[in-house]
């Protein structure tokens, strides 16, 4: 059995922020990052809705497909997202996301980096960068959870 | 710890009440050496040797057929290095994909050492094609080794016809009869079976104790190699408190049989109900040919560990084989094997029922399960719409 | 059964009864399985954790160079199987003549098998000669395995030097140590051994459980192949309560080394009477360089288990390497090995006491032993006139 933090575990059992946003006002702008599918048996759907004038995050919902941490990871990232810019969000690692939540077990530390690749995913679909596509990607499937690279996941852990 | 309700009996199994009163006079006052000189440590060998007795008769086995091993693990790597070291110039075996690890990654290892390896396909119920055994035997095959119940699905092999085959192009036939034994009944004396696995604590015995029948007149080379205990075919002193244990749990096993049929009848009720109530659900495995006290079922849409520890939270115990949890990351390569679609692949728990389960347990289960679903369904991306 | 006065402890050993306490837990509540995903079996985990932890405190290891064991034959076909699988281009291994079979029956297995075995000899007193060590090295040996302490006659090996030895050749290093674990106190943090074997029955924990030290780092090949326990050095589901009761045996072995003195005096008070009124009477193995708890005396002129069964007949347990009693029918390898006399070798006894010998049985033991052996040697044809 994978030894959970506390926090990971209530973050498990009542999750902050899950679900989608449906309301906006003027001047603010809703946009999703994806990543994951669920052949993979992982999956994040981010949803956030950010101020166009002053780019701060003003809300963040999750939908997850997966595993406990992954779960937990997904509304940790919500929580840490509220009330930052977009550019002070772009710069959050999926060491914080862990660290938030007091720790996760190492062979689970890619559960939080499904998390940072869907918030950069949900960002430059703010910012209309066109997105990099997985399918093409060269390196070995490490993760059959979310189609991850090896390579990618250098770039991001280390 | 608070009292749980144990529906992972796939997994291990409580020792029975007058399981541990057997062996604890070995624990105490009788810990002599059965090989020993003296009389003290013949009583010891005395226990033993009923113990024996006890397991030949589950199996309806010859006392001399059953040899001491340490776990279910043990007893399949020594079946197979044993027929593998007895024909030394045959180099080839069957088995299929949905082994069990310790059969499967020895496989794996020994094609690295210049065996061949063919590993039988199973289809979307979890059962092999016979026409697929019998086109790859050869003079060549020194082993078919199947085993007997699948331990995540439950699903049964046709043993004994897979063994006439074997038999008849010459090849040795192991059994991983480790989640078979106690829950269907066996018969060694009208078998084509050489060698058969069991294991101790799947039988309501302890951990750390399990045994191989190994048919008379069978070539057999031992795999754990020194002293002359169990007339040179297990090496090491013998697990005195162990032995007895997995004797008194076999005639308990032995004296169940019979009502095996109760435990079928909570475990369809649950499964029944689940399906009933749960939308996009699904049962893993032969509905029919499967064994009485399992059942494992796709829960669509979501995954098998966040499915577990919230079972958990209400002290519900079940297993899966979904990724994430098994501590290998990787979905189980059973599910896989039979093809299932993904949605199914990754959100399948097993539950396994003993003697010991009651109709109150289950109740709670279905209880407390639609709820679970519905939260994590609400969580989920995915959904059938 | 009545009471025995022990001296077979080298044969194995009773189990404390704080052991029992420790294991008892999980023979009956605590039955899940660590490996599963529900709480009920994390706890069990954390128990293996803490044990782990105290036998690694009793070798002054790491716990992650623990690997549990069903037996000390088991962590001696694993450390030699390990070491050679790990280096496949070196095809030479040294051990002695005098190793325990789980050593000797696997090294000559491998001779068959297209390895090369140099057995060192032992002189009179049961050592090694280092010289004959030193010569035997090549570039080529993949493995040096010796006992630590003989189980017949308690002899110590110097460790070290010939650890030094094998590393300056590039060897692995493999120490039998099933006999001074607990008796001697070993520190690996300082040591040149690459795997140890212990187990668990001769330290008062029960019979089916051991222990294997590997040194980070060192190149390892498991021997039992299958699921990912012990991060994947031993496959098959732990034995919880005997690694359990292992864990604190090792604990409670730990904390009795300082009183191992007592021991030692009741051994030589034993040994130094017999010799004393019992005429015809050596003491076999190095005087000195010896386990504090054993004693293997040589009764010339008469048989070891004519002995051995009148000394039963007063309730006094103990045993001989000699011919008849161990099944095997042939003398003492050891003995013969240490070139002993024809006189010395049939009629040789151990004496292996415990931390629960107490002065009275010693007393009891020499009340009976000169009436058994004139009686005895009234019998025989032979005699020193
Ligand atoms: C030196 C030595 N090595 C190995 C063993 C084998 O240990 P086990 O009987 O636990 O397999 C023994 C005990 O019989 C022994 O004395
Ligand atoms: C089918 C099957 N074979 C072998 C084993 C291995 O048994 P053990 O865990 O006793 O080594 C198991 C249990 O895990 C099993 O279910
Ligand atoms: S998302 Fe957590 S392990 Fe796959
Ligand atoms: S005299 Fe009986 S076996 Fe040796």
């Amino acid at each position: 059995m994978w030894e959970y933090t506390d926090k990971v575990m209530e973050f498990f059992y009542n999750p902050r922020n899950q679900g989608v946003i449906t309301e906006k006002k003027e001047g603010e702008k809703v946009v999703t990052g994806e990543v994951g599918s669920i052949a993979c048996g992982d999956a994040l759907r981010l949803h956030l809705k950010v101020d166009e004038v002053t780019s701060v995050i003003l809300d963040a919902r999750f939908q997850t497909f997966g595993c406990a941490s992954a779960i937990a990871s997904s509304s940790a990232l919500t929580e840490l997202l509220k009330g930052k810019t977009i550019d002070e969000a772009l710069r959050l690692t999926n060491r914080e996301i862990a660290e938030y939540l007091g720790g996760l077990p190492e062979e689970k530390m890619h559960c939080s980096v499904m998390g940072q690749e869907a918030l950069e995913a949900a960002i430059f679909t703010y910012k209309g960068i066109p997105l990099e596509s997985h399918e093409d990607d060269e390196g070995t499937l490490v993760c059959k959870c979310f189609g991850i690279t090896d390579s990618r996941i250098r770039r991001i852990i280390i | 710890m608070r009292d749980c309700i144990y529906l992972d009996n796939n997994a291990t199994t409580k020792v029975d009440e007058e399981v541990l009163e057997a062996m604890l006079p070995y624990l105490t006052q009788y810990y002599g050496n059965p090989s020993s000189m003296h009389t003290f440590g013949g009583q010891v060998a005395k226990a033993v040797k009923t113990a024996r007795e006890q397991v030949a008769s589950l199996l309806g086995a010859l006392d001399s057929e059953i040899v001491w091993t340490s776990c279910g693990t043990e007893g399949d790597n020594a079946a197979i290095r044993a027929a593998l070291a007895a024909q030394p110039n045959k180099r080839h075996i069957i088995t299929t994909a949905v082994e069990h690890p310790a059969v499967l990654n020895l496989c794996k290892l020994l094609e690295k050492q210049g065996y061949s390896v063919t590993y039988l396909s199973v289809n979307g119920e979890g059962l092999v094609d016979l026409a697929e055994l019998e086109a790859s035997i050869t003079g060549n095959t020194a082993l078919v080794s199947v085993m007997y119940a699948n331990n995540e699905t439950g699903v049964l092999f046709p043993i004994e016809r897979i063994g006439s085959l074997a038999k008849e192009r010459g090849a040795l036939f192991h059994v991983d009869a480790v989640q078979a034994v106690g829950k269907i009944s066996l018969d060694m004396k009208t078998s084509t079976i050489d060698l058969l696995t069991l294991s101790g604590h799947k039988i309501h015995a302890p951990k750390g104790i399990g045994a191989l029948y190994v048919r008379k007149g069978t070539l057999f080379r031992p795999f754990m190699i020194g002293g002359h205990q169990e007339r040179g075919r297990r090496a090491g002193t013998e697990n005195v408190p162990g032995i007895v244990a997995l004797g008194k749990a076999a005639a308990l096993a032995e004296s169940h049989l019979g009502n095996v049929g109760r435990e079928q009848q909570l475990r369809d009720y649950l499964e029944q109900t689940i399906l009933a109530i749960i939308p996009d659900t699904v049962v893993n495995g032969h509905p029919l040919q499967r064994l009485p006290n399992t059942s494992n079922i796709g829960f669509k849409y979501i995954e098998g560990e966040a499915i577990l520890l919230s079972l958990d939270k209400h002290g519900i115990c079940a297993s899966s084989g979904s990724a994430c949890t098994s501590g290998s990351l990787e979905p189980s390569h059973v599910l896989r094997s039979m093809g299932l679609p993904y949605s199914v692949l990754h959100g399948s728990i097993r539950f396994s029922l003993s003697r010991y389960t009651t109709q109150g347990e289950i109740d709670r289960v279905l209880e407390v399960l639609p709820t679970i679903i519905d939260r994590l369904r609400a969580l989920s991306p995915f959904s059938s719409d």
